[in-house]
C-alpha cells in the first residue's frame, strides 16, 4: 500500500469528499491510502489549506500524491498547502485537472494497479477536455 | 508609532470589511456563491485576533503573518488570492515605503504574487481589476500632496471596482454564468477598493507618503 | 423557480448526492429545484430506480429536468427510471455526460438563468471530453 | 403444472446465486467495486419474496414481474441490465417455449434488450459473454435430446464464463482498469453462468425442451 500513489480528495462539501473517499475504498480497498476533506476552517462550504496539508501529509508516500478538486477555491486552496510543503515533497505531489468524483475512482484505480503519479494524473485527466 | 499605525491599519481594514461584509455577500450572491462577505470577515477577525501578535512583528513579518492568516482562514478562492498578496508585498518588504512610489513597488509585488496564483490578470472581472490601477495610480502619485494622493486612490479604488459591472468573469465562480455576470460588480474588486479606502483612510493626517 | 430547467443528482454515494446538492443550492438558491439521491435500496452504494424516479418527479416541469450522474451503475439505473416515466414528461428528461459535481453546479448556473434544457446540457456536457 | 415448474425455477435461480454470492462478490472485488454478490442476492431475494405472487402470473406478466423486481432492487449496473434481459423476453413471451429454437428466439429478444440498454455487445467483458453464445448454442439445439441439450448448455455457459478471463474490459466498472482487467473472470458473466445452469437444472428430468 505504502507503494502506491495516494489520493487525497478536496471538495467544498465534507459530505462529497466523504462520499467520495466511500466510492474510491469500495473500488480499492485498502491497496490505496485515501484522505477526504471538505468544508472551510468554520465547517461551511469551501476548503482549508491547513486540512489540505494534514490530509496529504496522512497518504504521503514517496510514489507521490494525486490531489482531486471540484471547484477554483478547492484548487487554488491546494495549490497552496502544496507549496508550504517541504521542497522535496512538493515535486511529488499532483493537483489533477479532472473532475473530482469520476476521477478520484479512476486516479484510485490506476494508483492500486501501481501506476506511477504521472501515469495516475494522465488517466484521471483523460476525464476532463 | 510603527506599531501603532500597522494596528490603525488592522483596524480600519478589518472594520470596513466587518461593516460591510453583508453587501459583499450579497454582490456573491448575484454571480457567485454568495460566502465572500462571510469568507473576508472570516479572514480579518483572525487578523484583528491576532492584532497585538503582528503590530509587534518586523514589517515584512507582520505581512507574512496576515498573510498566512488569510490563506488559512478564509476558506475561498480569494483566501490565497488575499493571502498571496500579503505573502508577496511581504517578500519585498525591507522598511515601510516612505514614498508613493515605493509603495506601488510594494504592491507590484503582491499583485505578481496573486497573478501567478490565480492564474490571472487584469479584464477578467477580479480583485485584479481594481489592484492594478491603483497599484499605477500609486506610481503616478509621486508629485501629488499627502491628502491628494490618498484622494486620488479612493476615486481610483472606486471607480475601479465600478468598472467591473459591465465586464464578463473569465476567472473565479461568476465566469461559470457567462455573460450573465455582466451587470454585476465583482465581490472581490469591492473588497479590495474596501481595503485600499480603509487603508487611505488611516494614513490619512498621519503625513504619510 | 417552476420556470427553471429542474436538477436531480444521482451518485453511487447518498453523501456525495447530498453534498453536491449543497453546493448548488449555494450558487442557485431557490431558483432551481435541486433533488438528490444516492444509495442502493438498502442504503449502500449504489443507486435505486424508484428514488430516481421520485426524484425526477419532485422536481419535474415542463422546462425539464437534468440529471447528472457518477458511474456507470448511475446512468443506466437513471436512464431506466427515465423510461418509466410518462411518455410526455420523458422527452424532456436528459441523462447528461458530465461530472457529477462540477456539472452540477453548472448546469444548475445555466438554469438559474432561464436556460433552456439543451442549453443546460451543453454547458454541462463541456466539461465532458 | 406451469406454474409449478415457474417455482422451480426461481427457486433453483435464486437458490444458485444465494449459495454464489460470496464468489461473485470476490470476483467482483478483482475488477470492480465487489458488490455484485450482494446486489444480485437483494434481487433475488426480492423475487423469492415475490415468488406466491410471481408463479400466478401468466407467463409473459410473470416474466415481466421478474425484470422490475430486478430493476427495482439489484441497485448496480447488472439491476437494469438483468431486468431488462427478463422485461426484453416479457414482451415476445405468449407461451412457454417448447422447443429449443423457440427458447434461442425467447432469449434472444431479452439480449436485444441487454444491449440496447448497456451500448454493449459480446467481446467486452460482460454478461453479454455468456448469454449471446447460450442463445447460439440453443438455436442450434434443436437436433438434441432434452438431457444432451441441457448438458451441452451448461457446458457453453461454463466455459463462456471461462472465456472472459483473457478479455479486456471495455464496458461496466471492470474497463476502469485498463489491460489490468484481462485475467480476471466478469462477475456478471459468472452470474450469468449461474442462472443458466440453475435454470438447466430446473428444466433436467421435466421432459421440457
Ligand atoms: N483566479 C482568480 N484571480 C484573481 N481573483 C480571483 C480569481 N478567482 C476568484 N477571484 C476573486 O475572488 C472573489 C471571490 O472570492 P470568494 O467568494 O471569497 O471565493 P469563492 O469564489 O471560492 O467563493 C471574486 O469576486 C474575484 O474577485
Ligand atoms: N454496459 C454493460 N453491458 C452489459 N453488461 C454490463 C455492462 N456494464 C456492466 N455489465 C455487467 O455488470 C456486471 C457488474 O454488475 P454489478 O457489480 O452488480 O454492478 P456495478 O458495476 O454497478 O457495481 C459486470 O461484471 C458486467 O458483466
Ligand atoms: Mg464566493
Ligand atoms: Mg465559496
Ligand atoms: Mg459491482
Ligand atoms: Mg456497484
Amino acid at each position: 500500500m505504502s507503494g502506491n500513489v495516494g489520493i487525497v480528495i478536496v471538495s467544498h462539501s465534507k459530505l462529497v469528499a466523504d462520499g467520495t473517499a466511500d466510492m474510491v475504498r469500495e473500488m480499492v480497498g485498502d491497496e490505496v491510502a485515501v484522505a477526504a476533506c471538505g468544508g472551510n476552517p468554520d465547517g461551511g462550504l469551501g476548503t482549508d489549506v491547513a486540512a489540505i496539508q494534514a490530509a496529504i501529509d496522512s497518504v504521503y508516500s514517496p510514489a507521490g500524491v494525486a490531489v482531486l478538486v471540484d471547484l477554483g477555491g478547492a484548487e487554488t486552496n491546494s495549490e497552496m498547502a502544496v507549496e508550504f510543503l517541504d521542497e522535496d515533497r512538493r515535486a511529488r505531489i499532483a493537483v489533477l485537472n479532472a473532475p473530482i468524483v469520476e476521477g478520484a475512482v479512476m486516479a484510485a484505480t490506476e494508483a492500486a494497479g501501481g501506476g506511477s503519479l504521472d501515469e495516475v494524473r494522465a488517466t484521471a485527466e483523460e476525464l476532463s477536455p | 508609532m510603527e506599531a501603532e499605525m500597522l494596528g490603525k491599519l488592522i483596524d480600519q481594514v478589518s472594520g470596513a470589511i466587518r461593516d460591510n461584509a453583508d453587501d459583499l455577500t450579497k454582490l456573491d450572491q448575484a454571480i457567485g456563491d454568495g460566502d465572500h462577505g462571510l469568507n473576508m470577515k472570516r479572514g480579518f477577525d483572525a487578523v484583528t485576533e491576532a492584532r497585538e501578535e503582528i503590530i509587534g512583528l518586523a514589517p515584512a513579518a507582520a505581512l507574512q503573518k496576515i498573510g498566512m492568516t488569510l490563506v488559512m482562514k478564509v476558506g475561498g478562492a480569494s483566501g490565497p488570492l488575499y493571502g498571496s498578496l500579503f505573502l508577496g508585498m511581504s517578500k519585498v518588504m525591507t522598511e515601510p515605503p516612505r514614498t508613493a512610489g515605493a509603495a506601488a513597488d510594494l504592491l507590484g509585488a503582491g499583485i505578481d504574487a496573486v497573478m501567478s496564483r490565480g492564474k490571472s490578470t487584469t479584464g477578467e472581472k477580479t480583485m485584479l481589476d481594481v489592484l492594478v490601477p491603483v497599484r499605477q495610480a500609486l506610481a503616478e502619485a509621486s508629485g501629488l500632496e499627502t491628502k491628494d494622493a490618498l484622494e486620488k486612490l479612493r476615486a481610483v479604488a472606486r471607480d475601479s471596482a465600478e468598472a467591473t459591472i459591465p465586464m464578463q468573469a473569465t476567472k473565479g465562480r461568476a465566469s461559470f454564468l457567462g455573460e450573465r455576470s455582466i451587470g454585476h460588480m465583482d465581490p472581490g474588486a469591492r473588497s479590495s477598493a474596501l481595503m485600499v479606502t480603509a487603508v487611505c483612510d488611516a494614513l490619512e493626517g498621519e503625513g504619510a507618503r
